[in-house]
């Protein structure tokens, strides 16, 4: 391996929220925008994830059998994965109303384009 | 009791869900929101100060049950203070801030219930629930714990914009969305770096990591997180470059939901910029962006709600122009400055609800927002014209009313702290306002009434003009004595600008 | 400012803002440290068998209840984007 | 052909002949002031520089007189940029993005 693992993912991430912001600037098509808003968000979950890796670890669940001492000293870090678990619903949602208030607008102006429906 | 400030946050969670499975029984709508809508303002003057754990986890430290047997790597370092659970930390400023928007909610929602046609459940429940996540983003001391709630915030904005019927607004909302949409994940890269940094989303424990050694407050990607987080901030409270979208959600809510979407961009402004100064004070350079941004939405802000001929966006121009000067009091960074700046906070949010649901009468009249087409409701209303004026005056900063009080106390704070340009421009930016006031009130109120406009809705509702009544006597009473407010404000602002 | 200029403006920000977001990321690579994670870890197995159940619903539940109330309010809001519970400005 | 009629005039041009609403002396005034407070509050907001340096100051506020005497009616061309059109909002969102991010990521390093 030429570079770690957590780098490439962070790199990944980061990425991801590039090209999200890049659809979302330049695209015009409405659902295209908004799937370059789901690439943001996304990305930053991605982000989070990452920070949780840890080399060798394994995953956080206490199993019957297992050592305490062992189990506390190699469990990944669980404290990024809870909060992209709170993050995901989040960008869930709004995607949600996002594409709600789209069907209407699609419907009202016959058309996707954002200059044309968002203009002055 | 401490146990009353979770239910700060509950209270008008458990209001916003009632009311949603109520929507259609129209009396008992009014009368769960009028009762709930009471307790709000009443639970922060009745709660005593102090911290909540969520779930009782205290720190380690205080604790010693939960840490017997951890290794030294916990009990011997800095984890052994750290917070593990979420912490709401309730103080005298919070206090303030709490009571206030939850005065103006319950005045914003009392208004909606007398204003509209049929009450519906789904207002309440965007209007209380954007209360709710608005006093956890006040009150939480943990940082993922605000974007969380901010978030909610966002969307309750979102819905009381949908709710109204006026031409534009699904445009409108979708657009906030598209923006929110990048600006909110910048925030929440800016707290993700953070945690990866020091461990933490505690602001207490970030602070205590930076300032004991643990990390190195100078290295790069703090700079990048605070970069991140103030631009998050300038999405949340709606400076430049949010500031026409901002403006544009403001104008196409009813009155009632823009009275409240204003106090919630100014609460968000308040709980966001005290959290960067608390973390990031130690950059001289977060403090100069401060007043930079917080100049340019003085200045956008107040010259473009001259040029607006729509009387709503004129005074949405009006109130992010109006944010300005509480940056430029937090921006100062000195003591009196940040007390100055967090007191025209308080103000700023009673009166633009006031002039909000002031206009909005006229509004409710005529359906007409254009200064073009409208005159002469001084004949038909001369009290709720005074009421107007007098909002006017109090935005300006006339004695005796509050805005006056903490425009001086900025003025003096930006001449002690050696900038007396911001002084000068404070004066000019404030004679400018009054004249755009003045300007929206000639046309609606002074000038004759054009031949085409007619009244639709003789009558204001009593609702409308007690609560404008109650935003008078605040505005009143802040300005007799305004050390009722800033002993309030003092011990944050010592805390704060104590650092520097 | 016309379409073209504002749109290589838009281009070279982004660059820019990708550049230091990279910049950034490689330096925060070595720079990430656990924290109050390790806390959990050690702690969490005397509360439940899963760290992050431990985290979502023990050490950090507002975040899971503003995450239940998130859902509720973008149900809300997208039956309201639909029609449910508009109101109207004006009396009788 | 007074003052007045020249600002009347380019504020006509910047419009558009066939606006429908009539550019009344409210408006014209309005205009009026916003580009005068404009302009000085920018000017006064200069001399803060002088903390910086005082011949940057100078030099600046001089700079920024001269180029405001020459692209006179500033406000209509403020107005037009900041319209409601999602382009050009998103425009300056990403514009700050990267105004925000470079001033603290590389301008706090050398200060």
């Amino acid at each position: 391996m030429i570079i770690d693992t957590q780098l490439a993912s962070l790199f990944t991430a980061v990425a991801l929220i590039i090209i999200g912001i890049f659809a979302a600037a330049f695209l015009d098509n409405l659902i295209k925008k908004v799937i370059g808003l789901a690439f943001i968000g996304d990305g930053v979950n991605l982000f989070i994830v990452s920070m949780g890796y840890k080399a060798g670890g394994i995953v956080y669940i206490y199993l019957p059998g297992m050592a305490a001492d062992w189990f506390s000293q190699n469990a990944s870090y669980p404290l990024p994965f809870a909060m992209v678990l709170t993050s995901i619903v989040i960008g869930a949602s709004t995607m949600a109303v996002m594409l709600g208030i789209i069907i209407v607008l699609y419907k009202k102006h016959g058309s996707l384009k954002a200059s044309e429906i968002l203009g002055d | 009791m401490n146990s009353l400030i979770p239910l700060m946050v509950i209270v008008p969670i458990l209001c916003a869900l009632f009311l949603n499975l109520l929507h259609k029984k129209d009396r008992t709508i009014k009368i769960i929101a009028i009762i709930l809508a009471l307790i709000l303002p009443a639970l922060p003057i009745l709660a005593n100060y102090g911290l909540h754990y969520f779930g009782g986890y205290v720190p380690l430290i205080e604790n010693p049950t939960l840490g017997t047997d951890l290794p030294s790597l916990i009990t011997g370092t800095a984890l052994n203070t750290f917070h593990p659970a979420i912490t709401y930390s309730f103080q005298s400023a919070q206090k303030i801030f709490v009571f206030i928007l939850g005065l103006v909610g319950l005045l914003a929602v009392f208004t909606s219930l007398f204003e509209t046609r049929r009450p519906s459940g789904v207002y309440g429940y965007m209007m209380f629930m954007g209360i709710a996540a608005i006093t956890a983003v006040l009150l939480t001391d943990d940082i993922f714990n605000l974007y969380v709630f901010f978030e909610i915030a966002a969307l309750a904005t979102v819905g009381i914009v949908l709710v109204s019927n006026i031409k534009g607004n699904y445009e409108t909302a979708l657009k906030y969305m598209i923006l929110g949409g990048i600006a909110a994940p910048m925030l929440l890269l800016g707290v993700a770096l953070l945690l990866g940094v020091t461990g933490n989303v505690n602001i207490t424990d970030i602070i205590y990591s930076l300032k004991n050694g643990l990390v190195n407050p100078q290295s790069p990607v703090l700079l990048m997180a605070c970069g991140l987080i103030v631009f998050g901030w300038l999405y949340g409270s709606g400076l430049p470059p949010f500031h026409t979208i901002k403006s544009a959600v403001y104008s196409k809510a009813l009155p009632s939901g823009a009275a409240l979407v204003q106090a919630f961009s100014v609460f968000t402004f308040i709980a966001l910029g005290v959290i960067i100064l608390r973390i990031f004070s130690y950059l001289p350079f977060s403090q100069w962006v401060i007043l930079g941004v917080s100049l340019l939405a003085m200045i956008l802000g107040i010259t473009m709600a001259i040029l607006q001929t729509d009387l709503r966006r004129m005074i949405g121009f009006l109130a992010v122009g109006e944010l300005g000067y509480i940056g430029i009091g937090l921006g100062l960074g000195t003591v009196s400055g940040i007390t100055a700046g967090l007191f025209q906070a308080v103000n700023e949010a009673v009166i633009t609800a006031f002039l909000f649901i002031g206009f909005g009468t006229v509004l409710y009249q005529t359906g007409i927002s254009d200064t073009r087409k409208l005159g002469g409701m001084m004949v038909r209303n001369p009290k709720v014209a005074l009421l107007v004026l007098l909002a006017g005056f109090a935005m300006a900063g006339v004695p005796p009313l509050n805005a006056f009080q903490s425009k001086l106390m900025l003025i003096q704070a930006s001449i002690n702290a050696g900038l007396p340009e911001l002084g000068v421009i404070m004066i000019l930016l404030s004679i400018v306002t009054f004249m755009t006031f003045m300007k929206a009130f000639h046309a609606v109120f002074l000038r004759p009434k054009p031949a085409d406009l007619e009244i639709k809705n003789e009558n204001i509702p009593k609702a409308t003009i007690i609560a404008m009544l109650v935003f008078l006597v605040v505005c009143i009473v802040f300005g007799l004595f305004p050390q009722v407010v800033t002993s309030y404000l003092q011990p944050l602002a010592t805390s704060l600008g104590g650092v520097v | 400012m016309s379409e073209g200029i504002k749109k290589i403006i838009m281009g070279f920000s982004l660059l820019t803002f990708a550049v230091a977001i990279f910049q950034s990321t490689y330096q925060f690579k070595q720079l990430i440290y656990p924290g109050i994670s390790y806390l959990y870890n050690y702690v969490g197995p005397n509360i439940a068998p899963n760290m992050v159940t431990v985290v979502v619903f023990d050490w950090r539940g507002y975040d899971t209840l503003g995450e239940a109330l998130i859902l509720v309010t973008a149900v809300i809001t997208v039956l309201l984007v639909f029609g449910r519970g508009k109101v109207q400005l004006g009396g009788k | 052909m007074n003052l007045y009629d020249l600002i009347v005039k380019k504020i006509k041009d910047i419009q558009g002949t066939d606006d429908e609403s009539p550019i009344t002396n409210i408006s014209t005034s309005s205009m009026l002031t916003a580009e005068i407070t404009l302009i000085s509050s920018i000017l006064v907001a200069l001399i803060m520089l002088r903390l910086v340096s005082k011949i940057l100051m100078i030099v600046a506020v001089l700079v920024v007189l001269f180029a405001f005497l020459v692209a006179m009616p500033l406000m209509p061309r403020f107005k037009k940029e900041q319209n409601d059109s999602l382009a050009a909002m998103m425009f300056y969102v990403i514009l700050a993005l990267a105004i925000v991010i470079a001033l603290f990521y590389w301008g706090n390093l050398n200060v």
